[in-house]
């Protein structure tokens, strides 16, 4: 029993759908190989003077109660399984949001003999957050943005 | 007729998980100000509600499929029904008969039940550990908890909890009986696995206890359960200890007064192991509860 | 006694074994061993209770000398002796001490995989850092080696499938874990709540910086080694730097130093701030966590402030400081100081006194002065057991004489110690902060720094908030390292997790893993098992007790 | 319709109501994963793969506490059925005896 979302009802439907996914992004943090600095200022986001949970986003312990996947690090050889595995225990709709210069594009460690590089050589990436390490507000700027560009594609449809 | 719209709307249904939501919403808040954050808006509880009921359920393929679908919808029906014989906002609870007490505090530990075996029901390490530490906390809390709010029926002599508080409108009990009240708001605190009783599902240990296998639907219902029991533990404790409740602004003064009381001690306490838990509750927490009763049957042998 | 008495002991210890004996700097012998006499040569210095192995350095003398060269350090106070042990290059075999350093595990199992030296006598032999499908036989340290070709071949083999386990009740902790910041994977064999059995594999976070910086120039290095662990970034950058002015025989001027020392000190408060919070929160007290995290910032504003960065600052380059303190940071820096300090006095007080708290960290994994002194441990962990060992009083280096420090040491040894001492080392940071900028020397911030470095070899100690940072670089007269060896203080701290969490309760083991305060990307070494073939045992508590009584007892 | 209220009763229309509630959430829902991914329905061990067979963890404290409760909740409930006489008095006492020789042993 699918219901179909064209119609004017299912237009409703889908709104409401979308607005509680946008308001409600539950996060899981993965570090799959960075140097802990982007990991510290992930953390610092949930604390008293960055705090997410203003936009509703609170960190859960099992990818099973996660909307977006927070990663770090340029992705070392051995992290690479485990994170393809967590990304696939999250349940969908999931969003994986990229943070530090190194999961977006192996910053200083290119080249190491270990290291794969870039996360979306492993996962396919949503949101992307440049620096080393970011400052918390970009962080939470980038999650942000995520979240409006979920909201686009809607108005786009009508 | 009255009674369908007492199982769908006033005590029983909608109305309560709109209450159950608002008063997550104020525990989510109250924690957050005093660890001096800004917390959620208002709306806060609801949207995680509905995303969690849109959200793709994935059942692990190691666990038993029909079961794992039932047992939220199991946990939530038990939450639901406890409602309808507690004197929620104020008005004279939906169906009273006699020994309703015991009724609604069994139907009260059926989410406990639930949650111990939807975490038996994988072979994921963590939700092993969390249902048997869940079960643990249920074991050595309940009895006390129980002889807590029998209390106050021993005093009106009555297992009917209208009688109860039809029969306790002098002094509030909380005066006479205060050991009682302590374990009984602290047992509240163990059913519903609040720190520093949250073992059961430490997120540092055992990352979500028994629910960490459980996505969208499944999660929802069983987050949604344990709120409404906070609402009618709550009812429950303000009607028994705190001279019953006559109409809906007594009703929402109390229970929120007794809410911020579990706040402030969520927010102060550490989580406790779930060894020391068992202990705390055995010396301190039945002991107490046994002297009380012990001076009620003295009480009661004097002066009837 | 003055380091050349201290030298002297141990020519006189080791008299019988030496070949050769060198002082190329005032406060280092180095000793030429054979290989065959290095066990009994180590059990002499043991005896004699001189010092503890801080780290076992693996050299390759290239395709011409055809020979791998093993140096085993030894400190004690500010002397540190080098056992140099040469063996050939291909099936070269080197005995191993773990018997008498029990953390030499860590070392050796490094040397066999990154040089192809085999250790005999080892207890477990399979991969330390590298990954699960790393091609056997392919030595990434040797200069020889097609790193390439061995990391393709490694991307291409399929994951090891999951040995069964047996019937024991295995509570994975692995590398996606709300207890862990930091990626890797613990193993824990749990009866009801009792822990039986510990084990750790890492490797989750090897990137292979140590080959890097052999392909880079020393400037660039700098920037790598800043990146070897987010929190202790300036550690990390200082011990390199010094290492590298030790080689070219530069001194930065008295103004750099104490500006390095003055970011070195607010980097140790911000780091024991950060950890205080993310102890208390694996025992489960998330208001710490926020309270401890809210007062941070401060520090992190006045970091921000001076050298425009959060983390990772950069602050010191090669010859001297990049920013300047003005008279505005000074100010600024005084006020944050005050706030930390009352901080710090109230952390303390909770901490010491709050009962809840300390149901949960009293009497946690309580380690004596010898058990402490014999598994090598570094950092608060050694001294919340009774050990004043601190490379900034032993071994003071920079402007540390101008402006000393002086060690804080508490005796109770378990995970409620650990917090104590982390807090008073705060507010002797902040008091050291104080004298600094009381004290800062006039002068210019930089000095000429050659390019090209003469050859040579040297060692540089540093102490990082997590304890004795352990830097050997080897220079060639070009503008590239031969070698940078990189030892950090989790590695040491490691083994100590193990031994107290076999015993004790499932809900313990989280802070525990936090007391020691690890940083897997710090080093990102430990012991592993090969769990695909059923785990074995490494290390027991009563092995180590064994081990314990056997040295105390001589 | 008074009966509806009764507890066993109230308690199946809820089942059936939240039931339904479940079911519109699964209609409204992303579709299921085909079962064709494993990885997804594996059981999560925190990134490692995940144990495939059913163990249970050690048993002897949970014993200890659950023959705690059966006492105490024997108790109990005797003392809410059967009144305040003398008989269920004596009883009771030596109920408490027990609990505390237990709680100390």
């Amino acid at each position: 029993m699918s219901v179909h979302t064209d119609s004017l009802w299912g237009g409703a439907l889908e709104k409401i759908k979308t607005w509680a996914r946008v308001n409600s992004p539950w996060a899981i943090h993965y570090n799959s190989g960075s140097c802990n600095g982007c990991d510290i200022e992930i953390v610092a986001t949930l604390t008293p003077r960055y705090d997410v949970e203003r936009f509703g986003i609170k960190l859960q312990g099992s990818p099973r109660h996660a909307d977006v996947l927070i990663c770090t690090g340029p992705v070392t050889l051995q992290s690479r399984d485990r994170l393809k595995r967590i990304y696939e225990q999250m349940p969908d709709p999931k969003f994986v949001v990229a943070v530090g210069s190194c999961a977006t594009s192996g910053g200083v460690f290119q080249g190491c003999y270990s290291v794969v590089g870039h996360i979306d050589e492993v996962i396919p990436v949503n949101a992307y957050i440049p620096g080393c390490p970011p400052r918390p507000e970009a962080i939470i700027d980038g999650v942000v943005k995520l979240l409006a560009s979920l909201q686009a594609p809607a108005k786009a449809k009508k | 007729m009255r009674a369908l719209f007492n199982l769908l709307f006033f005590p029983g249904g909608l109305f309560l998980i709109v209450l159950a939501l608002a008063y997550e919403w104020v525990d989510r808040k109250l924690l957050a100000r005093f660890q001096n954050r800004i917390g959620p808006r208002w709306f806060q509880t609801v949207a995680d509600i509905v995303k969690l009921l849109v959200k793709e359920e994935i059942t692990p393929a190691t666990a038993h499929p029909i079961l794992f679908g039932v047992l939220p919808v199991v946990a939530m029906a038990g939450a639901l029904t406890a409602a309808l014989y507690v004197p929620l906002l104020g008005f004279r609870p939906a169906f009273s008969f006699k020994g309703d007490l015991i009724v609604t505090l069994y139907l009260l530990s059926l989410l406990t039940m639930s949650i111990g075996m939807a975490g038996w029901n994988s072979t994921s390490r963590f939700t092993m550990m969390g249902a048997t530490r869940a079960l643990t906390q249920l074991f050595s809390y309940e009895a006390p908890f129980m002889l807590a709010l029998l209390g106050p029926a021993i005093v009106a002599q009555s297992w009917q909890i209208s009688e109860i508080v039809a029969a306790n409108q002098g002094p509030w009990l909380l005066l006479t009986q205060p050991f009682g009240f302590v374990v009984a708001l602290i047992g509240l605190m163990g059913k519903l696995e609040m720190p520093p009783f949250d073992a059961p599902k430490a997120k540092t240990e055992i990352v979500a206890g028994a629910l960490t296998e459980y996505s969208g639907r499944g999660l929802g219902l069983f987050h949604l359960g344990k709120e409404m029991e906070l609402v009618v533990g709550l009812t429950l404790i303000a009607a028994l200890y705190m001279g019953g409740i006559a109409n809906p602004l007594e009703f929402f003064g109390k229970t929120l007064l007794l809410l911020v009381i579990l706040s402030t001690l969520h927010a102060i306490l550490t989580r406790l192991r779930i060894d020391q838990t068992v202990g705390l509750w055995w010396r301190y927490g039945a002991v107490a509860v046994l002297l009380q009763w012990l001076a009620l049957i003295a009480w009661k042998g004097i002066v009837a | 006694m003055s380091t050349d008495l201290v030298l002297q002991k141990v020519e006189t210890l080791l008299a019988g074994f030496a070949k050769g004996t060198a002082k190329p700097e005032p406060n280092r012998l180095d000793l030429n061993i054979d290989a065959s006499d290095l066990i009994a040569a180590i059990t002499a210095l043991r005896g004699a209770r001189w010092g503890y192995l801080a780290a076992l350095t693996g050299v390759d003398l290239g395709k011409e000398a055809n020979q791998i060269e093993a140096l085993y350090h030894l400190c004690e106070g500010d002397a540190i002796a080098t056992l140099r042990v040469r063996v050939p290059r291909a099936g070269g075999a080197v005995p191993s001490v773990y018997a008498l350093h029990p953390n030499s595990m860590f070392f050796e199992r490094e040397l066999m995989e990154m040089f192809g030296v085999t250790v005999t006598g080892l207890a477990d032999t399979s991969h330390l850092f590298l990954p699960d499908g790393w091609p056997d036989g392919m030595y990434p340290l040797l200069k020889d080696t097609d790193v390439k070709a061995a990391a393709a071949r490694t991307m291409g083999s399929e994951p090891p499938e999951m040995g069964r386990q047996g019937d024991r009740f295995i509570v994975p902790i692995g590398p996606q874990h709300p207890a862990l910041k930091e990626p890797g994977h613990f193993e824990f064999a749990v009866d009801g709540e009792l822990v039986t059995g510990a084990t750790v594999r890492l490797g989750y976070v090897h990137r292979g910086i140590e080959r890097a910086c052999e392909q880079q120039n020393y400037t660039q290095n700098l920037y790598l080694t800043e990146r070897v662990c987010g929190i202790c970034s300036h550690s990390h950058a200082n011990a390199y730097v010094n290492g590298v002015e030790q080689l070219a025989k530069v001194l930065a001027p008295p103004r750099a130093q104490a500006i390095r020392q003055l970011v070195a000190c607010l980097e140790r408060i911000h780091s024991h701030f950060l950890w205080l919070g993310v102890a208390a929160y694996e025992a489960g007290f998330e208001t710490l966590l926020m309270y401890s995290w809210r007062d941070r910032e401060v520090v992190m504003d006045v970091l921000e402030q001076m050298t425009g960065n959060r983390v990772n600052y950069s602050a010191s380059v090669l010859g001297g400081v990049k920013y300047d303190v003005t008279a505005a940071h000074a100010a600024a820096i005084r006020r944050a100081m005050d706030t930390i300090e009352e901080r710090a006095t109230h952390y303390l007080h909770v901490v010491t006194t709050d009962t809840s708290f300390l149901a949960r960290a009293q009497g946690i994994g309580v380690t004596s002065t010898e058990e402490a002194d014999a598994l090598g441990l570094l950092g608060p962990t050694l001294r919340a057991a009774g050990v004043t060992r601190d490379v900034r009083v032993d071994a003071p280096y920079g402007s540390y004489q101008q402006f000393p420090v002086t060690a804080s040491v508490d005796s109770a040894g378990d995970l409620a110690a650990r917090f104590k001492v982390r807090m008073l080392e705060t507010l002797e940071s902040v008091r050291v902060i104080r004298a600094i900028l009381d004290g800062l020397p006039e002068g210019d911030l930089t000095v000429k720094f050659p390019r090209k470095i003469p050859a040579g070899e040297t060692i540089s100690r540093f102490e990082a908030p997590r304890g004795e940072l352990f830097y050997y670089i080897k220079s060639n007269g070009t503008d590239k390292p031969e070698r940078v060896k990189i030892r950090t203080p989790s590695i040491c701290n490691w083994i100590y997790v193990l031994t107290k969490a076999v015993g004790s309760q499932m809900a313990d083991v989280p802070p525990l893993l936090a007391g020691i305060d690890p940083c897997f990307s710090c080093n990102d070494r430990m012991i592993v098992v090969n769990r695909h073939g059923g785990d074995r045992r490494i290390w027991t508590r009563e092995d180590l007790r064994r081990h314990a009584s056997t040295q105390t007892r001589r | 319709m008074e009966v509806l209220l009764y507890p066993p009763i109230a308690f199946v229309v809820y089942l059936v109501l939240v039931g339904v509630l479940s079911g519109v959430g699964r209609a409204l829902a992303v579709p299921a994963h085909s079962h064709a991914d494993a990885t997804k329905s594996s059981a999560y061990a925190s990134g490692e793969v995940g144990e495939t067979y059913q163990a249970a963890p050690g048993y002897r404290q949970f014993f200890v506490v659950a023959l705690f409760f059966a006492v105490l909740h024997l108790g109990m409930l005797l003392a809410a059925s059967s009144g305040l006489t003398l008989v269920t008095g004596a009883y009771l006492i030596g109920l408490i005896l027990a609990l505390v020789a237990l709680i100390l042993g």
